[in-house]
């Protein structure tokens, strides 16, 4: 067996044994740590694999936010009925065990079957990378994202959207929540967001600025500034509102407006819809979704419709 | 010459790494772990960078892991921080609680 | 682009630009917003059909990158029906909503937002021709639908819709696995791939199961009763009349399209399910205790009828089918307004109350017949015409078994209807109800009135919609 | 002579008066009864010029047709020959009748305005039955009727009135389920085809065969659940529990006759009747309706419940259409048709006179029949004359009726079938006498409850409707020579059918 | 060879997925399995398709990329949802009947009463 087949057997069955306990380990909160270490070598995976932008987007929002999500929502049980909170009806079967196996077999038996289908020639991955150069273009997942496949993008910033309006149905009419867990008054806490307050803008805008030739983009540089957010929370720089803020549902809707004008300018021009329009208007579309993620992420976090500053 | 060093560094950055977890596993409270995490996990990650930038060579990569290795320190410095402090109060409380 | 297609554009960014404006709205003025969008999109209708009329489909590609580089989006006759019953459908919703979402409702804010959002999903879901295209609508569907049944702050409803979530979750799970498979095959999105013989039969059964998830179609449709019956009115009239049928009118078109000759066995196997659907659903609905929950079994038993198009697969069939689309779906919504103000007046709408109602209600009483006279599909009325068709179809392919299949499920139907209509209007109301709260404004009920009426009255005059569907589908004749 | 457009008009108004009338009802609501009153009665009236307007254009030889297509290949269509004119006519004088009675009967009981709404579509249903121009047409209004009809049946809301209607609806949906089957079968064989006399059907005999065969009988069974062919006639008793002048249209006119009506259609204009002997489906017919004729009669001996002894009587009277159109030739044709007309008369008596009786005197049973004579005269003459009519008391109606079957079953050779008109007629003699008996003979036995007390007018209504139809089972009896009675009517139908 | 691989651990991931959703009653423990089984499957899609030049095909990528977004979306609404289900109905399961035995404790009507306290 050779190295780096070595190194793909030892990563997967880490990632198998972290599954393992995320899926059927004993206690609640434990699973939901053991689902962000899941996730950050599910990202070194990636980058195993080839795949920098899906590994920088695992990272961020796969593992970071979601596994940030799940904590603070258990902490929510946790608040409302500590009892209740872990309690755990699961009665494991043989039938459980044996359905899963055989869904698994399945999984297997229908990927290792599609290893051996022959690939089309004209398949658009390969129309892509030719294609790529008309755009000027060096990201080929940017590419797709925003140009080929761009209309896909839209939906699923307004898929974002909706989650945040959704939870909004709920978060109306639960009690006001602070997330803090510690105090900004320590100077080591205060020193931290000093520090990496800018650090996340700067990478965010790196990610943004590169993301249409090398890895990065919107999604991995919003993630990046949501999880400041969530840092600026949990410090207790940043405190949940209420009252909700015209200029923070602007910038919710900032990423989804910002593609439908990439989608109808070309047609005021008389051109198709979604016509390609050049890198600049990705910029702009790109630093617009940024924004959005960020937003709605961190208010997901909060669970409320706005933010304030804290004191310090 | 370089990569016998680079090797050294690297051997031994595994062997703090793995020093700081079986700490970590084995000592009794929270504090002695905290401990061998935090010094043994951030020594070892330093020697490991030390390593590959001197595989690697270029000032730039030595740089991005220098400041990789400053992040990390921060982030677990924090953390060990926090941590310590949370469980102290809890001791206190619990103390107090009789 | 065509003017045609440009209006294709207007059909999904109507509803969405005006999701937007209702986020960016403060909440008092929101419901203007999207009183004005919903009003104003179906409006595209009009020219679209007149388009669809003239050539079978109307056709766009975004960015002029022709599939399988991009994305493309086509609007037929099916399309374009199920687009007018979600169109009349949310028009009629409209003063219901108005009334049940006052601004002084917490739940109010988000609501008339996630409403257009909804229907941004169900009008791409309709257009998209694009595999992929068709899984973000469908989860931007499922996603607004999910929050609407919990603006209902009960428990049954939030355990609905949390139920509602978890599978549809994993629906579109199989789903994707199916495209990626179809992707790996075929290195292509499409919806419609000439060049494709056969398509490899697990993407294909992957892909269906995933879509029956969300289609609701038994065994898979555990999620629908609960949720139909526990959201609130305008919300379960909505849902009932196009996002189920949306994934059916998906499913349908991954069958004759994406795959052009599915084995037909396969198909015999879905007439069977569907079959048992039927079956099932009037059975369950006979049994049930609450007028919506009777209401949404009696969707399920539908949705069971209209799979029985796969294996009598011709094109009077298909006609048959999207005219029973149309009828069923503005049969439904009109019923389930109806209950909505039902449930408004008596405070629940358990059967045990509905005794005396011809008297206290009547024009939801009304309503409820003549949309019952649509689902049993007696003559005249739109289901009576696409079942005709339905039945004649399965005369010429010499489809005994689905015949008296189609004819029976008129008589379940009727089993469940006129338990119904026995109870509201001809038991003497011997149990006073408690006592009655105010009616909601007139309009409300003569919203769902008119739903009902045309539900019978497109049976008189069925010609427009059925040369409209005449085109057939790719892949149907076989 | 009149001009095409109102040919084309007329049958669709024919049908939409009563439905006019039925929406201002529903609309009116519960109120406003001197409204709903004269709406009624001008409707009905208006109705009843019509169709006699009509009758005369046919007569006079004008043909009436109105087309609208539903679907491609699928036509509704309204036109009115004679045996339309005959049907509608009947159900038109009827209706009037029934109205006036219905006002009077009902004027304290509740929920007036859904009775007399759905009454009137019933009876368009009814209309647009005796109008329709294919079977398609007639498939679609008689699924009109069984709903229209079911509300009146479950009118009252009673346990007993509602389970009633639900074996209604389980016997007439079933039976419009068969019809649907064999109505699809029959338009994937012979396409969208217009009623003719003697049939469509002839060429496709050599094909298909069996599966005409097997449509016929699938056709005939639709029909005939409506029709109360034993063993099909199940609900028909217990539709008793509805008031009286719904049993009574019920019977008369509106869902009996209306099955009777299909199956000569399905006979006459649809198969043929060489046809159907031919297809060897005609002995068969023949001996369902014989069967029909003495069971019936049997069951109604047995019964002591006054209105569903006549409702049995009802299922052994209505096959002597079938067994009349089953023997076919001139005469029994003609009798069996007449038959639709007269029994309709003779029925529609009996229901009114045992309404009264049940409304005014509580009498529900025969035995309770004891000398009502003295107390009601009048009445009980009209129920005696009816009663006599059924048995086949010449001058009446009835005799009418009877002698052209007998004679036509002699002129086809057929004397078994001369035995079972004779044997039912013993038998309705057996069931009726009895009842004439103790109208007058008996002596007054105590009432079960007292005589509500009714204001003159309403008691006048009731009384007048019933001695009025009883008074037509004589006159059309006595005149059944004239050129425009229902015999020479009928006569001129049969020899189109059967020259 | 290395995509077989990784074929065989997203099956592994799919099946645990799948055992978790089946056998634990708690929303969040679900939702848990069902973003492994996402990742199972995210996986497969990156992996079967054949490489372009060394590198993943770039329009699954792209597809991942839109997936990973809605999921975690989706897993943000529905974490509000069972946060305010677990308020309403005192226990975390979407089965409204389910014996409180099993979830350890006695009757769930005080988590109910807490839940009209800070209910608006």
């Amino acid at each position: 067996m050779s190295a780096p087949l070595a190194v793909d057997v030892l990563l997967g069955l880490i990632l198998v044994g972290l599954a393992a306990q995320v899926a059927i380990g004993e206690h609640l909160f434990r699973a939901i740590v053991f689902y962000v270490a899941f996730g950050l070598s599910m990202s070194v995976i990636w980058a195993r694999l080839g795949a920098p932008d899906l590994a920088l987007a695992d990272a961020a929002i796969g593992a970071g936010l979601t596994g940030a999500l799940m904590m603070v929502a258990f902490r929510r049980l946790v608040e409302i009925d500590p009892k209740q909170a872990q309690a755990q009806a699961t009665r494991s079967s043989a039938l459980a065990v044996l359905i899963g196996v055989l869904a698994a077999g399945m999984v297997a038996t229908i990927g290792l079957t599609a290893l051996t289908l022959e690939q089309q020639p004209g398949r658009a991955g390969l129309q892509v990378m030719e294609t790529l150069g008309d755009t000027g273009l060096g990201n080929p997942i940017t590419g797709v994202l925003l140009v080929f496949r761009g209309f896909d993008t839209l939906i699923e910033m307004t898929v974002l959207l909706t989650a945040f309006v959704g939870s909004r149905v709920m978060t109306t009419r639960s009690r006001f929540y602070v997330a803090t867990i510690a105090g900004f008054q320590l100077p080591l806490v205060r020193t931290l967001v000093a520090v990496i307050l800018p650090l996340a803008a700067l990478i965010a805008m790196h990610l943004l600025w590169i993301g249409s030739d090398q890895p990065g983009g919107a999604f991995q540089a919003g993630s990046v500034l949501a999880g400041a957010g969530v840092l600026l929370l949990l410090t207790g720089t940043l405190l949940p509102a209420s009252k909700s803020r015209a200029l923070v549902r602007l910038a919710l809707v900032a990423g989804v407006a910002s593609l439908c004008v990439l989608v109808l300018a070309p047609m005021l021009r008389g051109q198709v819809a979604m016509a390609y329009l050049g890198r600049g208007s990705l910029l702009f579309a790109e630093a617009l979704m940024m924004v959005s993620i960020a937003t709605s992420l961190t208010l997901l976090f909060a669970g409320r419709p706005s933010l304030k500053v804290g004191r310090p | 010459m370089t990569d016998l060093l680079a090797l050294v560094f690297l051997l031994s950055g595994c062997f703090f790494i793995f020093a700081g977890t079986v700490g970590m596993i084995r000592l009794p409270d929270v504090y002695c772990r905290l401990h061998a995490m935090t010094k043994a996990d951030n020594l070892g990650l330093l020697l490991i960078c030390l390593s590959l930038s001197l595989l690697d060579g270029r000032v730039r990569i030595a740089l991005l892991l220098l400041l990789i290795w400053l992040l990390a320190l921060l982030a677990s410095t924090v953390s060990a921080h926090l941590i310590a402090r949370h469980s102290r109060a809890r001791q206190v409380n619990e103390r107090n609680g009789g | 682009m065509t003017p045609a297609a440009q209006l294709l554009i207007g059909l999904v960014f109507v509803p969405l630009s005006t999701a937007l404006v209702a986020v960016l709205l403060p909440p008092r003025r929101r419901r203007w917003a999207v009183v004005l969008g919903g009003l104003a999109w179906p409006c595209l209708l009009v020219p679209l059909s007149m388009a669809v009329a003239r050539e079978q489909s109307v056709v766009m590609v975004f960015g002029g990158w022709a599939p399988p580089l991009g994305i493309g989006w086509r609007l037929d006759a099916l399309g374009l029906v199920v687009l007018w019953v979600h169109a009349l459908a949310g028009i009629a919703a409209l003063p219901s909503a108005w009334r049940r979402f006052d601004p002084d409702l917490p739940e109010s804010g988000p609501f008339w937002s996630l409403w257009m959002i909804l229907a941004t999903g169900v009008n791409l879901a309709l257009l998209a021709a694009d595999l992929f295209n068709l899984y973000v609508a469908l989860e931007l569907t499922t996603l607004a639908a999910v929050a609407l049944i919990a603006t209902d702050d009960g428990i049954a409803a939030l355990a609905a819709a949390m139920r509602y979530l978890l599978l549809a979750v994993l629906g579109s799970l199989m789903y994707v696995l199916g495209v990626g498979l179809v992707y790996a095959q075929t290195g292509s999105l499409a919806m419609h791939q000439p060049g494709i013989e056969a398509l490899n039969n697990v993407a294909l059964v992957l892909m269906l199961t995933g879509l029956m998830v969300k289609a609701a179609i038994f065994p898979l449709h555990v999620w629908l009763p609960h949720a139909y019956s526990n959201a609130p009115g305008p919300v379960a009239a909505i849902m009932a009349a196009v996002v189920g049928k949306a994934a059916l009118v998906a499913f349908w078109r991954i069958w004759f399209e994406t795959a052009e000759a599915p084995p037909a066995q396969l198909a015999d196997f879905l007439g069977l399910i569907g079959a048992a659907a039927l079956v099932y659903g009037a059975i369950a609905a006979y049994l049930q205790p609450r007028l919506k929950m009777v209401i949404a079994y009696s969707s399920i038993s539908h949705f069971g009828f209209l799979l029985l198009l796969l294996p009598l697969a011709s094109q009077q069939a298909f006609q048959g089918a999207g005219f029973h689309l149309l009828a069923h779906g503005l049969a439904k919504a009109a019923m389930f307004l109806a209950a909505a103000n039902i449930v408004v007046v008596l405070g629940s709408d358990s059967i045990r109350h509905l005794p005396g109602l011809d008297k206290r209600m009547p024009l939801e009483a009304f309503t409820l017949a003549l949309a019952g006279v649509t689902l049993i599909g007696l003559p005249p009325s739109g289901g009576f015409t696409g079942k005709w068709m339905l039945l004649s179809a399965a005369w010429e392919t010499g489809g005994w078994f689905w015949l008296v299949l189609i004819v029976l499920s008129g008589l379940m139907s009727a089993a469940y209807v006129f338990r119904i209509l026995a109870l509201t209007c001809f038991h003497p109301a011997r149990r006073a109800v408690h006592h009655l709260h105010p009616r909601p404004p007139k309009i409300t009920s003569l919203a769902a009135l008119t739903l009902a009426l045309l539900a019978v009255v497109i049976g008189l005059y069925p010609h427009p919609v059925l040369d409209l569907l005449g085109a057939g589908m790719p892949g149907m004749v076989r | 002579m009149i001009s095409p457009w109102t040919t084309q008009i007329l049958p669709p108004a024919v049908v939409l008066v009563s439905t006019l009338a039925a929406i201002v009802i529903f609309v009116a609501g519960e109120a406003r009864q001197r409204l709903r009153i004269w709406v009624n009665l001008t409707a009905a009236l208006l109705k009843l010029l019509l169709v006699v307007w009509i009758g005369l254009e046919v007569l006079a030889g004008t043909t009436f047709m109105f087309r609208f297509e539903l679907l491609p290949g699928l036509e509704l269509i309204l036109h009115a020959d004679a045996l339309s004119i005959l049907f509608a006519s009947l159900s038109a004088v009827l209706w009037l009748v029934t109205t006036v009675y219905a006002i009077a009967y009902l004027e304290h009981s509740p929920n007036r305005a859904r009775f007399f709404g759905f009454f009137s579509l019933c009876v368009s249903a009814t209309m647009g039955i005796a109008m329709a121009g294919n079977l398609l047409t007639l498939f679609l209004f008689y699924e009109l009727l069984t709903l229209t009809t079911w509300p009146l049946v479950v009118h009252n809301g009673t346990p007993e009135a509602l389970a009633a209607g639900r074996s209604y609806l389980r016997y007439t949906l079933t039976g419009g389920v068969v019809l649907l089957t064999a109505l699809v079968w029959l338009y994937g064989l012979a396409g969208n085809a217009v009623f003719t006399p003697g049939g469509f059907l002839a060429p496709l005999a050599a094909a298909h065969g069996d599966a005409l065969t097997l449509i016929f009988v699938m056709l005939v069974a639709g029909f005939g659940v409506k029709a109360g062919l034993i063993p099909l006639h199940g609900w028909l008793p217990k539709a008793m529990v509805a008031p009286a002048p719904v049993s009574a249209l019920l019977h008369a006119v509106a869902v009996v006759k209306a099955g009777a009506f299909g199956i000569i259609r399905t006979v006459e204009d649809v198969y043929g009747l060489e046809l159907v002997a031919e297809l060897g489906m005609r002995l068969p017919l023949i001996t369902v309706a014989s069967w029909t004729i003495v069971i019936g009669s049997l069951l109604a001996l047995r019964e002591h419940h006054l209105k569903r002894r006549l409702a049995y009587s009802t299922v052994s009277q209505v096959s002597y259409i079938v067994l009349g159109i089953a023997v076919g030739g001139l005469l029994a044709t003609s009798g069996g048709m007449v038959h639709l007309v007269h029994q309709g008369l003779m029925k529609i008596t009996l229901f009114f006179c045992a309404g009264i009786f049940g409304l005014l005197l509580g009498v529900k049973r025969i035995d309770q029949l004891d000398g009502l004579g003295r107390r009601m005269p009048w009445v009980s003459g009209a129920f005696t004359v009816a009663a006599l009519g059924m048995i086949g008391l010449p001058p009446l109606v009835g005799f009418i009726s009877k002698w052209y079957l007998a004679s036509g079953a002699l002129a086809a050779g057929m004397p078994l079938v001369l035995a079972v008109l004779i044997t039912s007629a013993l038998l309705n003699a057996a069931y009726f006498l009895p009842l004439v008996r103790r109208l007058w003979l008996n002596p007054p036995g105590t009432l079960v409850e007292a005589p509500i007390e009714i204001g003159r007018l309403p008691r006048l209504a009731l009384m007048s409707s019933a001695v009025a139809t009883a008074a037509l089972v004589v006159v059309l009896g006595v005149l059944a020579a004239h050129p425009l009675s229902p015999l020479n009517w009928v006569v001129k139908i049969a020899q189109g059918y059967a020259p | 060879m290395t995509s077989a691989v990784f074929v065989l651990v997203a099956a592994a991931i799919f099946g645990l997925g799948v055992h978790g959703l089946l056998v634990s009653a708690h929303i969040m423990r679900k939702l848990l399995a069902l973003n492994l089984m996402l990742s199972a499957l995210f996986l497969l899609l990156i992996v079967v398709p054949a490489t372009i030049d060394g590198r993943p095909d770039p329009v699954p990528q792209a597809l991942v990329l839109t997936g990973i977004v809605i999921a975690v979306s989706t897993t943000a609404f529905a974490l509000a949802l069972m946060v305010r289900l677990f308020r309403k109905q005192g226990h975390a399961s979407i089965h409204p009947d389910i014996d409180p035995r099993l979830l350890g404790r006695k009757a769930p009507s005080k988590a109910n009463k807490t839940a009209q306290g800070d209910d608006r």
